[in-house]
């Protein structure tokens, strides 16, 4: 009987420096035995999250950065902001954590099927969403979806996460990426300013496409009512909600938000099932 | 299922019988109050009129503090679960329920709390109705009254000379299989105690629309002026049968992964690393506390979360009544 | 309280002459032997005031969550005017906002007492200074007075609010000597061994949920984040075990020393019962003997461990 | 043979004036002396002592510089009170006085700290191990006994 709050014992792989100063690494972790690795990637589906779990520091949830088909192993991006980020920022190649994952709804995307994608991130929540266009970008999933434009904002140049892989996407012709920073710099020939902003500029239209916003509070609240003004459905716009969590599975109460569990029911809600839920945030 | 009956002087023989093949919990009196122990002789078992134990039960499936691991050398184990199978005997209709409640939460087959589980399904409940309701009680208004079923295996009526059982689910009926029948003597005797334990002046409320009204009321000023006088300590969600928040903490001295109760009603419940809370004042978390209970879970389960123990009315520090905290926003009266 | 109609008047008055914009004060409890906190802001609800021995509370714990520029009428005890002065002291409050309309106390109601004491429902209970007349299946049942006190009342030596602005009805201290009252219990825990003492510390603590009610119920308890909700470094086990518990009481117990106003609302918050004044008790006579300091004894006098003075030392040179 | 007593030793790291006193206090120890050395005695905080105790500790001596001797001028004064009251205090609540010594060093004298320490570990030893305060790692008090 599978115990809901027992890590899965994991090995860091690869540790990659996302920013000049440090501040944000990317963590490949491999499965120490192979009936985990089955288990984990026959439920993952982009957009889910797991539960970092180190003792004596606790855990914390992180998004998984990483698309399925990329190989065995989940990236998670984390920033050191705390004692428990702090504590993994410090561990080197081979050392053990626990996670517990995958967990929560991810993104819909089976209900994408042919449709155009608006994909609008900020910060270090970019992750997730990272991980959901590297899914779509793989050639067998591609074709399923129509134009895909991926609208990424950072504070500056030197905090954008997945810089060679990004470089590459302006190369493919499959795909329309905008970075922007909020400072212009020089050397810096793409959009500057906040995300909502670049979003206006941008103005992706809302025909038989979904939008996918992910970032911080702040940037969430501003870019949701331009995308409705942009004539996008409640139905059709998504975004990944942050709470604090504890148990990750729905049990021990504490990111209940109305009648949902933003850790079991969410964290990926339409702005629709939104608007249903009380403004507890 | 045939109901039966035990003389009143038969009962120790028979808790004796039992507790050769199962552990049996009851309230046991003190001088610090009645607390449920665990008995070695069935003497000890005393409850009078509709008492019932400040501390409730559900502790004994959902500890306050329990370990989830053991680490020894970063490899998780999890304790041995107790072997021998129970009865909690003597627990009243409204705690039954809350356990009933929280089958939803802890049990589900999908996402099962093994903890819980293994717990729960050693378990027989033995609960005993109340004759006449408590003073703070209102178990008939939102619970299904002082003799409901939920959640309990055999449920005990006493009447003069008897006591009268009602096996509820097979394994209550195999518990009771060796005591002798009930004549229809004893059940119409109970038939009548059972319907005359329900307070005449307790208005049956429509609380169809609880859920409702209270959605309608969530974002106005009403939630800061009930709860001005909320100290924000955790009696109430401690004591209340159906609160089931936790915290998990690593206790690294003890290198035990443990869960403890938590509650809503502290600050730092909902405080983020970031700074920001979601719930920053005691309005806010009373609006939790009453939302869940009478707005989400009826959503979710279509049955209030609240059983109407009344210990959360009793014991308050600052007298804040749940009861009165509905009805003054609902306008439902609930007493 | 013989006449509280002056008290009501005083209170609808600063309230309608606009000098205070909300007053503290008591109504009556939804169930007997209770009484709830009032936040009265407009002067016809000021008829709703009440006082008697089942206000448990000590209403200066309120005072920290209102906001500091709001003006305060505060109908208060002894004990409560006390507490407002150490938290003046200790900058917790601006005295020049505060309307202290000081009242005589004839000492607070052990509720729990009460109730073990009769059998059956109390439908009501009345407390008019001299007796507690209560009601159960219909008939009448009065209970002396004396017996029922709280520890802390029975002891109390500071009975005439200090500091207030006005002082409405005559105080006079509680005629105890009469009937032989049993020791309370921290006399009864002085007398025991060392050995003993622990036991009694162990099996009262034993006992906690670790609800923080006594913390909550507390006005010196005023702290951002309490060092029991520190994790780093964790000071106390966060479960219920003895090692926590002992580690909270302990050390919230210390924090009140030469603080505490001996007002005995953590006890009377405690849903366990458990007992813990005779540990604040202990603590501020200590203060008293070492140092002479008396909570509550004049405006300006800082708590002794708030002081670091050169003269203390041959104190501890033994 | 009576195992020798757990002593925490919580000493201010200026109130030892010669070296050779310090390098004995830091190296040579005996085993069952633990050494928490700190800026001054003002530092020590009750929570410190009550750590020690549960932990474990038979014995918890403080030793920190006399009055004006105080390498930051009064600031050994800070803690003073509280360290005294909080040691009556857990004699209060049962403690056997014998288990909690205050030593304040005269900054010049020699060889004070290792006779203070033999004779108070000589103290300890004659007494039974403490049971007192010494719950960490303790059972789960559930209050229903399960």
């Amino acid at each position: 009987m599978k115990n809901i709050y027992k890590p899965i014992p994991m090995r860091i792989e690869r540790i990659i420096r996302e920013t000049d100063d440090g501040s944000l690494r990317s963590f490949e972790l491999t499965f120490n035995n192979p009936a985990d690795e089955k288990a984990f990637f026959k439920a993952y589906n982009p957009g889910q999250f797991c539960q970092l779990s180190i003792f004596g520091k606790g855990e914390a949830p992180f998004g998984i950065a990483s698309a399925a088909w990329e190989g065995n192993f989940v990236r998670f991006t984390v920033q050191n902001v705390g004692s428990f980020t702090d504590t993994i920022h410090r561990a080197k190649v081979g050392d053990e954590i626990g996670i517990r994952g995958p967990l929560g709804n991810g993104f819909p995307i089976w209900d994408w099927n042919g449709k155009d994608l608006v994909v609008i991130g900020g910060g270090c929540a970019f992750s997730t969403l990272y991980a959901l266009t590297k899914h779509i970008m793989h050639p067998k999933q591609r074709k399923d979806y129509g134009r895909i434009v991926v609208i990424y904002g950072a504070r500056s140049s030197g905090l954008c996460l997945y810089k060679p892989d990004i470089k590459s996407w302006y190369e493919r012709p499959d795909m329309e990426i905008h970075q922007a920073i909020d400072v212009p710099e020089e050397g810096w020939d793409f959009h500057t300013g906040y995300v909502p902003d670049v979003v206006k500029v941008v103005a992706p239209s809302p025909k038989n496409s979904v939008a996918v916003v992910c970032g911080p509070p702040i940037m969430t609240k501003f870019t949701l009512p331009i995308l409705v003004d942009l004539g996008f459905t409640p139905e059709s716009i998504y975004t990944s909600l942050e709470k604090r969590m504890k148990c990750g599975v729905g049990k021990c109460g504490r990111c209940n938000l109305g009648t949902q569990y933003i850790c079991k029911d969410g964290p990926v809600f339409s702005l629709a099932e939104l608007n249903e839920l009380p403004l507890d945030l | 299922m045939t109901s039966k009956v035990i003389k009143k002087d038969a009962l120790n023989k028979t808790i004796t019988g039992w507790m050769r093949s199962y552990d049996v919990i009851a309230p046991v009196s003190s001088k610090e109050g009645i607390h449920f122990r665990k008995i070695s002789d069935a003497k000890e078992f005393t409850l009078q009129g509709n008492q019932k134990p400040n501390y409730p039960p559900k502790s004994i499936f959902l500890p306050q503090s329990e370990v989830l691991f053991e680490i020894k050398d970063g490899s998780y184990s999890m304790p041995e679960a107790p072997k021998r199978r129970q009865i909690i005997l003597g627990m009243r209709s409204c705690d039954a329920r809350a356990a009933w409640l929280l089958d939803t939460v802890f049990n589900q087959a999908e996402e099962l709390d093994l903890y819980w589980a293994r717990k729960r399904e050693k378990a027989l409940v033995v609960s005993f109705g109340c004759a006449s309701m408590c003073s703070s009680g209102f178990c008939d208004t939102v619970g299904s009254g002082p003799f409901g079923k939920e959640g309990s295996d055999v449920m005990v009526t006493e009447l003069d000379e008897a006591y009268y059982l009602e096996p509820l689910t097979e394994a209550g009926e195999k518990l009771t299989e060796k005591l002798d029948n009930a004549e229809s003597g004893h059940s119409k005797a109970a038939k009548e105690i059972q319907k005359s334990s329900v307070v005449k002046e307790h208005t049956q409320a429509d609380l169809s629309k609880i859920n409702e009204k209270l959605y309608e009321a969530f974002d106005t000023p009403i939630w800061k002026e009930i709860s001005e006088s909320c100290l924000g300590c955790g009696v109430c969600t401690y004591l209340c049968p159906t609160c089931f928040c936790f915290d998990i903490v690593d206790e690294v001295d003890r290198s035990e992964r443990v869960r403890n109760w938590d509650t809503c009603m502290f600050r730092i419940y909902s405080q983020e690393a970031s700074g920001h809370n979601p719930r920053p004042s005691k309005a806010e978390r009373t609006r939790q506390r009453i939302m869940h209970k009478f707005a989400y879970w009826v959503d979710n389960e279509k049955a209030s979360g609240c059983t109407g123990c009344g210990r959360c009315v009793a014991l308050c520090p600052v007298n804040l009544d749940i009861r009165e905290m509905v009805q003054v926003i609902t306008g439902l009266p609930i007493q | 309280m013989d006449d509280f109609g002056q008290v009501r008047k005083e209170a609808a008055r600063i309230l309608s002459e606009k000098k205070v914009d909300v007053v503290l004060g008591f109504k009556s409890g939804t169930i007997p032997l209770k009484a709830q906190p009032a936040f009265i802001t407009s002067a016809k609800d000021a008829n709703t005031l009440i006082l008697d021995g089942f206000c448990q509370n000590n209403l200066a714990v309120f005072l920290h969550d209102l906001p500091k520029d709001k003006r305060i009428g505060f109908i208060c005890r002894g004990c409560e005017s006390r507490a407002v002065r150490a938290l003046a002291i200790e900058h917790q409050v601006k005295r020049e906002n505060l309307y202290l309309i000081g009242v005589p106390c004839s000492g607070i109601l052990d509720w729990k007492k009460i109730q073990d004491e009769v059998e059956g429902p109390i439908t009501s209970a009345v407390d008019n200074g001299k007796e507690i007349i209560l009601e159960i299946h219909g008939e009448k049942q009065t209970l002396k007075r004396n017996a029922f006190l709280v520890d802390s009342c029975r002891t109390c030596t500071g009975i005439e609010p200090v500091g207030t602005d006005v002082i409405i009805g005559e105080v006079h201290l509680l005629d105890l000597d009469d009937d032989e009252l049993p020791p309370t219990w921290a006399e009864e825990f002085e007398k025991h061994s060392p050995e003993e003492r622990y036991q009694l510390f162990t099996e009262e603590t034993d006992r906690c949920i670790r609800c923080y009610a006594c913390r909550e119920a507390c006005p010196m308890c005023y702290c951002a984040e309490c060092f029991v909700d520190h994790i780093m470094p964790r000071w106390s086990e966060s479960m219920v075990t003895r090692g926590g518990t002992q580690a909270w009481h302990l050390i919230r117990a210390f924090h009140q020393t030469g603080r505490c106003v001996e007002c005995g609302a953590c006890e009377r918050a405690c849903p366990m019962d458990i007992k813990m004044t005779y540990m604040t008790d202990k603590l501020n006579a200590d203060m008293k003997k070492k140092y002479g300091f008396e909570v509550g004894a004049d405006d300006e006098k800082q708590p002794p461990f708030a002081t670091i003075t050169l003269d203390d030392k041959n104190r501890f040179v033994s | 043979m009576r195992r020798n007593p757990r002593i925490i030793l919580f000493q201010c790291q200026f109130c030892l004036a010669s070296s050779a006193d310090q390098d004995w206090v830091e190296q040579h120890l005996p085993g069952h002396i633990k050494l928490v050395k700190v800026p001054c005695s003002g530092r020590i905080s009750p929570l410190f002592i009550m750590n020690a105790f549960q932990k474990g500790a038979d014995g918890v001596m403080v030793s920190g510089c006399l009055p004006e001797k105080c390498h930051y001028i009064t600031s050994n004064m800070g803690a003073r009170r509280q360290l005294d009251e909080f040691r009556d205090f857990l004699i209060f609540l049962g403690l056997e006085p014998e288990r909690f010594k205050f030593v304040w060093m005269n900054i010049s004298e020699r060889g004070v700290i290792q006779k203070e320490i033999s004779v108070f570990s000589a103290e300890l030893k004659a007494m039974k191990p403490n049971t007192k305060f010494n719950t960490l790692k303790g059972e789960i008090i559930e209050q229903y006994h399960g």
